[in-house]
């Protein structure tokens, strides 16, 4: 072993490589450059797209939160042969009904806006008047200053759209205060309805979480127990192959064939509750549970095996090992995975068509076996309407729906920052 | 097992005024439970209706056309015997364009040859509605219209293009001949662009036409009726279409609506009576539907359907088609 | 534990090794991955109340062959074991045995401390638990605080017995995993290089440990550093390729080995 | 009796049982101290627990089936039936009217001829109903005492109860199996008919698609054509869609995994995860109301006077923003199973950011990118809402963007939905077209997992 | 290479080791992981052609401080270096430093062979064409002839060059590694435990070729092993807790250390 006598001078073909090294460096650092831009464009264009989206449907639906009402005042004292104790009887809508407030509605109305008073108020508006007498009756004893939903001639008209002369109308009301565009309440507790100055998002929304609700109760459990089976017990044969493949490929199924199953199986099983939150949600819920498996067994794969071992080593069976140890540990994982296959579910539209949960349900479901709909196919309805007071309605309704998506997604977030990596 | 609320299917079209009838009747007797309209489109809805008698399957079907003969016989099959048809209304077909549009004055025989696929059984090689009728404008035919699947395009088929086919002698006589060359032949709407498939959302046709002066849209009347403002109809044979152009038939784009109900639901489905008189209330002249843009039948046509809301006669499948 | 006693200790070890009650042994066995063949018809005696080391280079099968005492290949999907291995005579891979049971009997310590993430007291109390050692609180109070104490852990970690085992540093964390290993009083305890991934000081603690502990049970250690198989055991077994090359007393094996290879590698010509 | 109080009485009998057993078990570790008991006491008390709920539980289900043909049988006996009309629904309603009225569901009846039957149904039901809570009961003793009688201190009570464990997994897992069979189910019977009336060669290799549901006669293979199709749904969810949403996808994932800081990205993340959240329907309202006129506008500016605003471009773009986030986060998962040791290696060589991705890590997480593209291509081509929303109903078989396509999804709703007769070939070819788009969705997930895994495995 | 060649080896090399010309120099250096010190204050003289040694008990900082020397620990998120490094004088965490070109100088090679899944051909070739030092295809041939020759790979690989690299066996993998390194004409080159995941036959072959480059670079290599320290290295820097305890000639650290910690570490008192 010969010992050279060390020098730090470069050899002559190395000092030509830096040279050549140096010059391209500028190109390459610039190179560089660009790609990160890129990939910044990239990102910085998706939330762009996202916050477009979210911002134009929000924007639309902040009017359909709205409504035109006519105000006008009711004299109410001794314009009805009616007992304020008849009131708080049963049906006392029936009682008013018969005491004749509608024709003392119209009166009023007639009073205020002249003899087409009929074709400004919504039609049975004067529900509305006998509903907050029902709450306090004694506004009969006074008058009533009634804030009334407009017709929807009216309501197109003060929008600008629809007959010239009926626009007219629309603005000498609007000038003396008498017509003005204000927060429907009534909209958060509602359902369908024919008249887009009436409907309401209640009944989609409780069919929604009847619907969700049983998705969960079916899908969770079935599809936590199969991650477990397939990633802790299963052995590598045909047999579990074929579970693995079918539930991988599950996932991607086109949503819209569950639907044809749903159509196919479900309601052939169950015909009477076509329509049915129960029989949505066992849809939907066939649709999830792949979804959780999948996100359910990456998160048991993300438990280290030191823990498994650990517990079998003190003499742990293999059920006490996954129950004690592998399934606390994975939850966070799997209800991560969980909450976005709910969101998923959630906004789902296509196969609840199938089975017809595109129906007119003017009353919220009492059940889950009662005809229902819900917020996805509800804007899907409305987007369809011929009445263009149902545009603003719509992107309230996608308001809704977006609310709760985001919700959940975000807690899906929380929870996966919270227990990211406890080990 | 039972059912406590009445529920009817079908037909897209006649769902808007169906939703409305279910309504008042909500309103008008609380204790009743508000009916189930579903809107599965006329076909998918008679196969529904006609799948049984009994809870699980639907009182009533809403129906854009007349039931068809196969579609009686798939219903007698399965034990749905006695049907009840009532007519409740008219829908028109209407041509409609945008404001500020030029105007072509139509007729069926000129719709027929612009749209035909092969008019008069040639191939269509109109480019411009000039080709067609040397009296029109020469602007290119583009006309945006309902899919094959809807209501309102086999409305259009059997009341514009096969009438404007037969006028031609020779087709009338074919008719008689050889009927499926003759359905070919009147019937089929051309594909090469010149007709285009809007989707069943007919909103989209009348913002499609309003965007472009030069094309012509067809759909539901109640549409053109609510977007008065920013399109307006296209005459037939100088017919306007209106209201009561359509209601008396002046106007040929006239197609009757339906509603059949199954006579043995209606003992034990509470409220099936009450939700069918319930439409007989709402389907005149000042009633809601109108106002819905439902165009209301001729008096005749109405006090016939008001009888056989109060007989309730039993659907002779002979007449059918 | 300082030089000195190293010496001590093996000198009063000072007979023949087959002398020693045996507590497990292992007759020709072999053990497979697949097609692979990673231990090669090994014949050994574990001696009772002894620590016996496991050293050889790297994938020459101590892992393999610690881990087919307390049947954990059986964990690994394609592993197949040959051959007999006896606990007090009995054969673990009869057809009757209970996994379940065997382990609670041969216990087990890993190369990286794997404490359970919950908190230190339920790190010991869940073998006792799950066992059914215990009747009421107060007995399963005392075999923590017993477990802890043999582990030397206990005054470390008394005043916060609640907190999470994976707070404790490694050191620390691997005498948890050995005290969980003894609360349920297991007969013989398998250590796979256990010190590797710990500090010089925490190693030291370690292998004291190890030494107190073997009045009590016999003790499997493997280990890659053959300072460590000097220091802590009675037993050396050479592994080489899959099968033993030398097994014989400690001493013996450090100072004066019989095989070539044996020589080579602890004059560290390889590995 | 209502099934959720046989439910209800299962499940205290299993308490019950569960409690037994477990003091039983108790007992036998006190009374002969030293033994050991083979399993903990609460394997005990679920062994019994098992043995009495299932069988209950299996009556109890069982007798909800058979009770209420029973309990008809036994009123249509009483005199009062004979009053009820002759057959079919108006009997079937009024027995239910009167059994709703005697089981305390509701008040009154809806017909009279109902009113008599009332009281034989309380009786009826009520025999009935204390015949099946006593054999309840009884079904549920027998099962705990044969399992309470086998207790004893080795009884190999864990080994049993974890058995049941494994089969009630193993009974999960299989309800993949189950639904892929019922989606094969539901849709190959249809489509055989379907076949039969329609030549598949046809179907699959025509190219002219205008079926007429309402067309009467024998079909025209030639109108079922199903190419334009197949196109449409290629363009618009496997080109256009793609052509947005893989080097968007692509560079997102490779800008926030390798370039942004963590706090940027532990931000841009989940926002971009939202866009895969937001419902379809949502999209679809998008595209059509907002995406597609801008779309339409920007061509006509252009000088594409054939722009329709149910364009093929408004749809795929969209659709293409829906997935953006499903090919970064595979493409995200591929990148970070590629070891940090490549990207040291190439780094340690004196190699860019950007020359290490783009030369080692895509090239090596290059399988896993595909099969998730591959993956989110047949996520797009099932797509239907934004499609039914904003995509056209003309079969145009043309590379022209800005014309309007259909697509598979859009014919199926459709043709489901619309004015045809089920039993017409043209309603009919919704089942096929579903059966296509299944074969399809499953070859594609087949061979992207396949791919997946083989490259996950050399790296392993 | 057997024992006599080591002793020779380090008779060769007989002068003090600040005789050496220095090719890096550490001076005062402090690595951080967020607020955690991994190293403390080191300083120490890299010399020209010769192979330097960092050994030190698993944890020390021997890998922290080798990967600060070409700026990997940029690559850590939490990782920062205080004090200096130079190269050539010049130090290489001043502002306007271009890591690209420093890496391009100072070569590394891994623990775990870590080739691109790529043919061997384009493994070395890719060095070379990122920093655009040829200008030919027949170039580019030359360059990887000659890098794999040295790497003494040639001859095992020539006909099969466009075979993935990942397909050769660990031992040839790291050679190739090597070669990778050598291709782009680094001045030095860092060696983190090179040998440590190969077997005794492929280690001899790459400690063989150690000895060989050290011709024409600096090396730093970091092992576990004494034995391969005083087998390959003529400098020697023994590493505890994050300083360096002793640095000097090899030969001087392993027969008469100056310091208690390195002799107990040297013969096995701990680690
Ligand atoms: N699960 C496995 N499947 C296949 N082969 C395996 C598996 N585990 C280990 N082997 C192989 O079996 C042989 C013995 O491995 P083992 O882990 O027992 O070695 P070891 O002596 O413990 O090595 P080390 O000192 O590195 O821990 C090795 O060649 C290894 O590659
Ligand atoms: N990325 C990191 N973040 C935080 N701490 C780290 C990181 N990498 C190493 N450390 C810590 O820095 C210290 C020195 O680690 P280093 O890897 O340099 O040791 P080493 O001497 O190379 O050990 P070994 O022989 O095990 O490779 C250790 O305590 C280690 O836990
Ligand atoms: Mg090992
Ligand atoms: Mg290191
Ligand atoms: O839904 P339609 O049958 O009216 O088209």
């Amino acid at each position: 072993m010969t010992e050279t006598v060390p020098t730090t001078q470069l050899t002559e073909v190395q000092a030509q490589r830096r040279t050549r090294m140096a010059g391209v460096l500028a190109r390459r650092r610039a190179a560089d450059r660009r790609f990160r831009w890129l990939g910044f464009i990239a990102v910085a264009f998706s939330a762009l797209m996202l916050a477009f989206l979210l911002v134009n449907m929000s924007s639309a639906g902040v009017a359909g939160f709205q409504r035109s009402e006519v105000r006008f005042d009711i004299p109410l004292a001794g314009s009805m042969q009616i007992d304020s104790r008849r009131l708080t009887q049963s049906d006392p809508m029936g009682g008013l009904e018969l005491a004749g407030l509608e024709k003392v509605v119209e009166g009023a109305a007639k009073k205020a806006f002249g003899p087409d008073a009929d074709d400004l108020v919504a039609q049975g508006a004067w529900r509305e008047v006998a509903s907050a007498l029902i709450d306090d009756p004694s506004l009969l004893n006074g008058t009533y200053h009634a804030s009334l939903p407009a017709s929807d001639d009216l309501a197109s008209a003060q929008r600008g759209e629809g007959d010239a002369a009926m626009q007219q109308v629309a603005k000498k009301l609007v000038r003396e205060g008498k017509l003005v565009r204000t927060f429907d309440k009534g909209f958060l507790s509602r359902s369908d309805a024919t008249s887009p100055q009436s409907v309401g998002i209640w009944g989609a929304l409780k069919g929604s979480m009847l619907t969700m609700f049983i998705t969960l109760v079916l899908a969770f459990p079935v599809g936590v127990l199969s991650a477990l089976y397939l990633e802790e017990y299963a052995p590598k044969n045909r047999w579990t192959e074929w579970i693995e493949i079918s539930i991988n490929n599950l996932a991607a199924v086109p949503s819209i064939i569950f639907g044809l199953l749903g159509l196919a199986v479900f309601l052939g099983l169950f015909p009477n509750y076509r329509s049915a939150p129960l029989i949505g949600g066992m849809t939907l819920a066939l649709m999830t549970m792949p979804v959780i498996v999948i996100s359910g067994r990456n998160a048991i794969k993300a438990v280290p095996p030191s823990i498994r071992d650990a517990a079998l080593a003190i003499g742990a069976s293999k059920v006490q090992v996954v129950f004690n140890h592998v399934l606390p540990l994975a939850l966070p994982g799997i209800l991560t995975g969980t909450i976005i296959g709910m969101a998923r579910a959630l906004g789902e539209t296509a196969p609840l068509l199938m089975i017809g949960m595109r129906a007119f349900v003017a009353s919220p479901p009492s059940g889950f076996t009662a005809p229902s709909s819900v917020l996805p196919v509800q804007i899907f309805l409305w987007s369809d309407e011929i009445d263009r007071g149902f545009v603003e309605r719509t992107s309230a309704a996608i308001v809704v729906l977006l609310v709760f998506l985001l919700l959940m997604n975000g807690l899906a977030i929380y929870l996966r920052n919270r227990f990211e990596k406890r080990w | 097992g039972t059912r406590d609320q009445v529920r009817a299917v079908g037909s897209s079209t006649v769902y808007p005024f169906a939703k409305a009838v279910a309504e008042s009747l909500a309103k008008a007797d609380p204790s009743l439970k508000s009916p189930i309209i579903e809107s599965t489109g006329t076909g998918a809805g008679m196969k529904l209706f006609c799948a049984g008698v009994g809870a699980q399957f639907p009182d009533i079907e809403n129906a854009s056309r007349r039931m068809k003969k196969s579609e009686f016989e798939d219903c007698a099959k399965n034990g749905v015997k006695d049907i009840v048809e009532i007519q409740v209304g008219l829908d028109g077909v209407a041509f409609a364009e945008a404001q500020g549009g030029p105007g072509i004055a139509l007729t069926p025989e000129d719709v027929y040859k612009a749209l035909a696929k092969n008019p008069y059984g040639k191939p269509n090689t109109a480019k411009t509605w000039k080709d067609v009728n040397p009296s029109l404008p020469a602007e290119p035919i583009l006309v945006y219209g309902p899919p094959s699947t809807s209501g309102t395009r086999d409305a259009l088929k059997e009341l514009i293009l096969t009438k404007g086919c037969d006028e031609n002698a020779e087709m009338k006589a074919l008719k008689d001949s050889d009927k499926d060359k003759h359905d070919k032949v009147c019937g089929e709407v051309r594909d090469d662009g010149a007709y285009v498939d809007a989707g069943e959302n007919d909103n989209l046709i009348v913002q499609k036409i309003e965007a472009n002066p030069k094309a012509i849209g067809i759909f539901g009347y109640s549409y053109l009726e609510e977007n008065k403002g920013r399109i307006k109809g296209l005459t037939m044979k100088g017919v306007e279409p209106t209201y009561a152009t359509i209601s008396d038939f002046t106007y040929p784009g006239a197609r009757p609506l339906y509603i059949y109900v199954k006579k043995a639901h209606l003992k034990a489905i509470p409220g099936l009576q009450a939700f069918v008189t319930e439409w007989s209330k709402l389907w005149g002249k000042d009633g809601a539907l109108a106002k819905l843009g439902m165009v209301v039948a001729p008096d005749d046509v109405l006090a016939g359907s008001a009888k056989a809301v109060n007989d309730l006669p039993v659907l002779d499948g002979s007449q059918l088609k | 534990m300082n030089a000195e006693a190293i010496k001590t200790e093996v000198k009063a070890d000072d007979r023949p090794y087959f002398d020693a009650p045996s507590k497990m042994s292992a007759k020709n066995v072999s053990v497979f991955y697949g097609d692979k063949r990673a231990i090669d018809d090994v014949s050994i005696e574990i001696p009772q109340r002894y620590v016996t080391a496991f050293i050889g280079p790297s994938g020459c099968g101590k892992s393999t062959f610690l881990r087919s005492l307390n049947r954990m290949n059986d964990t690994i999907a394609n592993a197949r074991v040959e051959g007999e291995i006896l606990l007090d005579g009995e054969d673990i891979y009869k057809s009757g045995m209970d996994v379940v049971q065997l382990r609670a009997r041969v216990g087990m310590v890993f190369q990286k401390p794997n404490p359970f993430p919950k908190s230190i007291y339920d790190n010991i109390a869940y073998g006792p638990k799950i066992h059914g050692l215990t009747g009421s609180k107060a007995e399963l109070d005392e075999i923590v605080e017993q477990s802890l104490r043999r582990a030397g852990l206990w005054d470390e970690v008394k005043d916060r017995l609640a907190d999470s085992g994976t707070a404790l540093s490694g050191g620390q964390q691997q005498r948890l995993c050995i005290a969980r290993a003894i609360a349920v009083d297991p007969e013989v305890i398998l250590m796979d290089e256990p010190c590797s991934a710990l500090d010089p000081i925490a190693t030291a603690r370690i292998e004291e440990l190890i030494d107190e502990l073997r009045g009590r049970f016999a003790i499997v250690i493997v280990t890659h550093s053959m300072q460590q198989a000097a220091r802590v055991s009675q037993r050396t077994a050479f592994f080489h390729l899959g099968k033993v090359v030398e097994y014989g007393k400690t001493s013996d094996i450090f100072t004066n080995p019989r095989e070539e290879r044996t020589k080579d590698y602890i004059t560290g010509r390889y590995g | 009796m209502s099934p959720a109080i046989l439910l209800l009485l299962a499940f205290g009998l299993s308490l019950f049982g569960w409690l037994a057993a477990r003091s039983r078990a108790w007992a036998f570790r006190k009374s002969a101290s030293g033994v050991r008991l083979h399993s903990l006491p609460n394997f005990h008390g679920w062994y019994v627990a098992l043995w009495i709920g299932v069988p209950a539980l299996l009556f109890a289900v069982l007798w909800n089936t058979i009770s209420s043909t029973l309990i008809t049988a036994h009123v249509m006996a009483d005199p009062a039936a004979s009053l009820l009309p002759g057959f079919g629904f108006e009997r079937e309603t009024m027995l239910a009217e009167a059994r709703a009225v005697a089981e305390g569901k509701a008040f009154g009846v809806f017909n009279e001829e109902a009113q008599g039957l009332i009281a034989p149904y309380r009786t009826a039901i009520t025999l009935y109903d204390s015949i099946g809570l006593i054999v309840t009961i009884l079904v549920g003793f027998a099962g705990g005492a044969f399992a309470f009688l086998r207790l004893k201190p080795d009884f190999t009570a864990r080994t049993r109860v974890e058995r049941a464990v494994m089969a009630l997994l193993l009974i999960a897992s299989l309800v993949a199996i189950l639904t892929t069979i019922g989606i094969i189910a539901s849709l190959v019977f249809e489509t055989v008919r379907f076949f039969g009336m329609v030549s598949p060669i046809d179907f699959l290799f025509g190219t002219h698609w205008s079926p007429d549901p309402m067309s009467s006669g024998a079909p025209n293979g030639k109108d079922y054509g199903a190419i334009p199709l197949f196109w449409g749904t290629i363009y618009i969810g496997a080109i256009i869609a793609m052509i947005v949403a893989i080097p968007l996808g692509l560079m997102s994932a490779i800008f926030l995994t390798q370039y942004a800081s963590s706090g940027v990205r532990k931000v841009m993340k989940p926002l971009l995860e939202i866009l895969a959240g937001v419902p379809t329907v949502v999209y679809g309202y998008f595209a059509a109301l907002t995406v597609a006129p801008m779309v339409r506008d920007a061509a006509q500016a252009i000088g594409i006077s054939s722009a329709s605003t149910e364009s093929a471009v408004a749809a795929g773009l969209v659709m293409g923003i829906m997935i953006i986030p499903f090919v970064s986060s595979m493409a995200d998962d591929s990148i970070a199973a590629v070891p940090q040791a490549m990207r040291d290696g190439s780094l340690a060589m004196g190699a860019t950011t950007a020359e290490t991705i783009t030369k080692v890590l895509v090239p090596a997480a290059l399988p896993g990118i595909v099969a998730g593209v591959m993956l989110a291509i047949s996520r797009a081509i099932g797509e239907t809402m934004i499609v039914v929303m904003a995509a056209g109903a003309s079969a145009n078989l043309t590379a022209n963007p800005f014309e309007s396509m259909t697509t598979v999804t859009f014919q199926i709703v459709a043709m489901l939905t619309g004015e045809g007769s089920f039993d017409h070939p043209a309603t009919l070819s919704a089942f096929a077209l579903g059966m296509v788009l299944f074969l399809v969705t499953l070859t594609l997930n087949f061979i992207a997992l396949r791919v997946v895994k083989r490259y996950r495995e050399a790296y392993e």
